[in-house]
């Protein structure tokens, strides 16, 4: 069983369908599956869902797909600084369920693990809590939320061996862990593919059970807010 | 006659306990970390995925995986850890980390905070903050006492979609220093040269 | 006449399909391994918190760091990753093993399996066993057909506490292999110089 | 604030206290807090509730803790290999809550992340499932399984750099991260400390975020089953 394919496309060859629910990884423009994302756009699947922390920017990463139209429904926590995300929003072209940046990564956790729902206080007595189920566990008052249980999940790593043991790099990794695991098929990218036994076996933050296809690829990682401090001159 | 940005943020870092983990928001509370008393030693978290959080980079030496909550470029120190969001949102609804310092919109008198939305013109998200106010030891604001039409942002109760219910420990705004306490609002401290009275002036809940 | 623990341990080997990730339970399912196909590869989980685990150590070169799910000392191989129990058995509870191949004390024709006490005599507890048949694609159950009293372990309902609820896939045993399906048990494959005939009359259960 | 302790006892000082819940790390003897585990026998503490995989053996381990009736109920999914505790068990000297073993690891793992309950189809339909609340998600039945908040957590790591940043090795980390998170106060004892920056940023298992209390010793090592096979003469 080859995991290792040519490209994103070939990667994504036969597992794309209209209307189907896509968990992305990615903070920002950090750690995004940008060549899995390009492949998306490419195949004019449309009508997708995706849970992903925010949709990119205008025209870099999940911002791609939403200036195409192929996004219906975005599962996010902050959508700041992307002005077509809030356009299509704004004038209901675009679904938007808000979930705590926490609470999304905890959902596509507990689905990638079987957990169908769990309760968390945060947002109790907000908006967000509406129309969800209240319990009280030691007087306090916490409220249920739903397990992410994906159709495939697109996610940047950093170095994985043949067998899709992956690691990722700083703040790079975020929400790909979680992401991988709660898709019934999982796609990773990375900047290199190295041999089996080169990496170490304790250090290892995604699994290879978790990675079903894996391509290697160059990757632009664009830079969102560059922000620096000068040299002191003693 | 009332602080500016930097001495708000100075005056948030005089909260910060040696030794504890701490979560900085975006804007006044990002300056609080150029305030950290001398003696005082805490590690910063950023909720996207790390512990031990540097300054930024010197220039030419960005590294695009290495981000803060804000997005901007930033460096890691010998203590830093990274983990996956997952985690990171574990340790903070956890009770792991002792205090965030967080912006605002509004605050009213029972501890309520809204800075997440403001409806149907700017959205933007939570983010992390829902998270944060719901799971830290002590929520601190550090925010201006009035907005742009010189309105109230202390407020009875709030007029915006909230982030949190009974949140907020503590405000810092420019007027001074202000507790959610279970009695009221209590003022804790004035600015220089700004009195009581003031602050009272300025702001629409009832200070006890 | 009737496969030995060896020979179930073989044929269970046939179960494997290439290319899956797989947890062989303690005692005939730890020896599927010494039998898997040519051609066949698979990694084997240890529920305690590893993906390919490899075989014993040789003598002297043990480590008591690196012990398989039923304590025993095991060594790794080149795509061997290491992980905590909770990642283990999400992996587990997420249905991303393919298959489980475990002992039984009983099984019943509805699928039910009984692997964890028996009452008031001997408790051992349920380890992962619970977690294996509710999460896994595949549940195989290799175990002798009869107990030590002569007595069928396939019944029409388990007389001892159960480990899961309609979780067996396919049984083997001493005499053959016997589907669970939903409209009973199903014989599809006889040991050598044992006839259907003789399974039936070794089974109080309801052969379809 | 020093986290570093120059022994067990020290470590432990102030903070015992009769009736109290511990969660330990540990599977069999591999991984266990055995500093902190003798520590505790001499402190004389008792009634105390713990939650662990195992119970060590009759002579090791919490074993000891057994031996001694510090413990008035372990709260564990398997007690095999360990003929004082089953003869305390079917006696009735001692509460035994059988705990599924991935139920108990998500359990410690939930309550260090503020997670009071969650769902899981493990156990449903078993004894396992009787007095808990069960709950329909997508056509499927799951029970409702509450998250551990222990008073204290006693872990065994490999190394820890001096803020409690903390790796383990091999097999040896199973239950002790998901045990390190969910006690108020956390201590950790580990092979060797390590100065600050000396481990890998990116493969750090439990962050000292979770470390309260640090102490470094001798650790025995025991081992339960020691199986080997023959070099192949050729």
């Amino acid at each position: 069983m080859k995991k290792i394919y040519g490209s994103a496309e070939e990667a994504l060859h036969g597992i794309l369908n209209d209307g189907m629910l896509i968990a992305a990884g990615g903070f920002g423009l950090c750690g995004i599956p940008e060549l899995l994302i390009d492949a998306i756009v490419k195949s004019g699947v449309k009508d997708l869902t995706v849970a992903s922390n925010n949709a990119g920017v205008d025209n870099f990463g999940l911002g791609k797909l939403l200036a195409t139209r192929q996004i219906k429904k975005m599962m996010s926590s902050y959508v700041g600084e992307n002005a077509e995300f809030m356009r299509q929003y704004l004038s209901g072209e675009l679904e938007l369920e808000f979930n705590p940046q926490g609470t999304l990564a905890e959902r596509m956790r507990a689905g990638g693990c079987g957990i169908p729902g769990f309760y968390t206080q945060t947002g109790v007595g907000t908006q967000i809590a509406e129309g969800k189920e209240v319990k009280v566990f030691n007087g306090k008052e916490y409220i249920l939320e739903e397990g992410i249980f994906a159709d495939i999940s697109i996610v940047k790593a950093w170095k994985a061996d043949e067998t899709g043991n992956a690691i990722f790099r700083k703040t790079a990794r975020n929400f790909n862990p979680p992401a991988a695991t709660c898709g019934k098929i999982c796609i990773i990218e990375v900047e290199e593919i190295v041999p089996v036994g080169s990496l170490d076996p304790d250090a290892i933050h995604l699994p290879g059970i978790y990675v079903h296809r894996l391509i290697q690829g160059e990757h632009e990682k664009r830079i969102e807010q560059r922000t620096t401090r000068k040299k002191e001159s003693a | 006659m009332a602080w500016d940005r930097n001495q708000m943020a100075a005056r948030a870092a005089l909260e910060l306990e040696d030794g504890t983990y701490v979560n900085l928001g975006i804007g006044i509370p990002t300056l609080v970390s150029n305030f950290i008393p001398e003696g005082v030693s805490v590690t910063l978290q950023s909720e996207n995925g790390m512990l031990g959080m540097g300054p930024f980079p010197y220039e030419g030496e960005e590294d695009p995986d290495l981000i803060n909550a804000g997005k901007q470029t930033i460096t890691e120190l010998p203590n830093t850890v990274y983990f996956d969001s997952a985690q990171s949102f574990g340790m903070i609804r956890g009770g792991k980390i002792a205090m965030a310092i967080l912006g605002a919109m509004e605050v009213a008198e029972n501890g309520d905070l809204a800075n997440w939305m403001i409806l149907g013109k700017l959205v933007k998200g939570m983010g992390g903050a829902m998270d944060l106010v719901a799971g830290v030891g002590r929520v601190v604001v550090v925010m201006d006492h009035t907005n742009k039409h010189g309105e109230s942002k202390v407020l009875k109760s709030c007029t915006l979609p909230i982030t949190g219910k009974g949140v907020v420990d503590r405000i810092i705004t420019n007027l001074g220093v202000i507790d959610v306490t279970h009695k009221g609002l209590h003022i804790v401290e004035c600015a220089e040269g700004v009195t009581r009275e003031e602050i009272i002036a300025a702001t629409e809940a009832t200070i006890v």
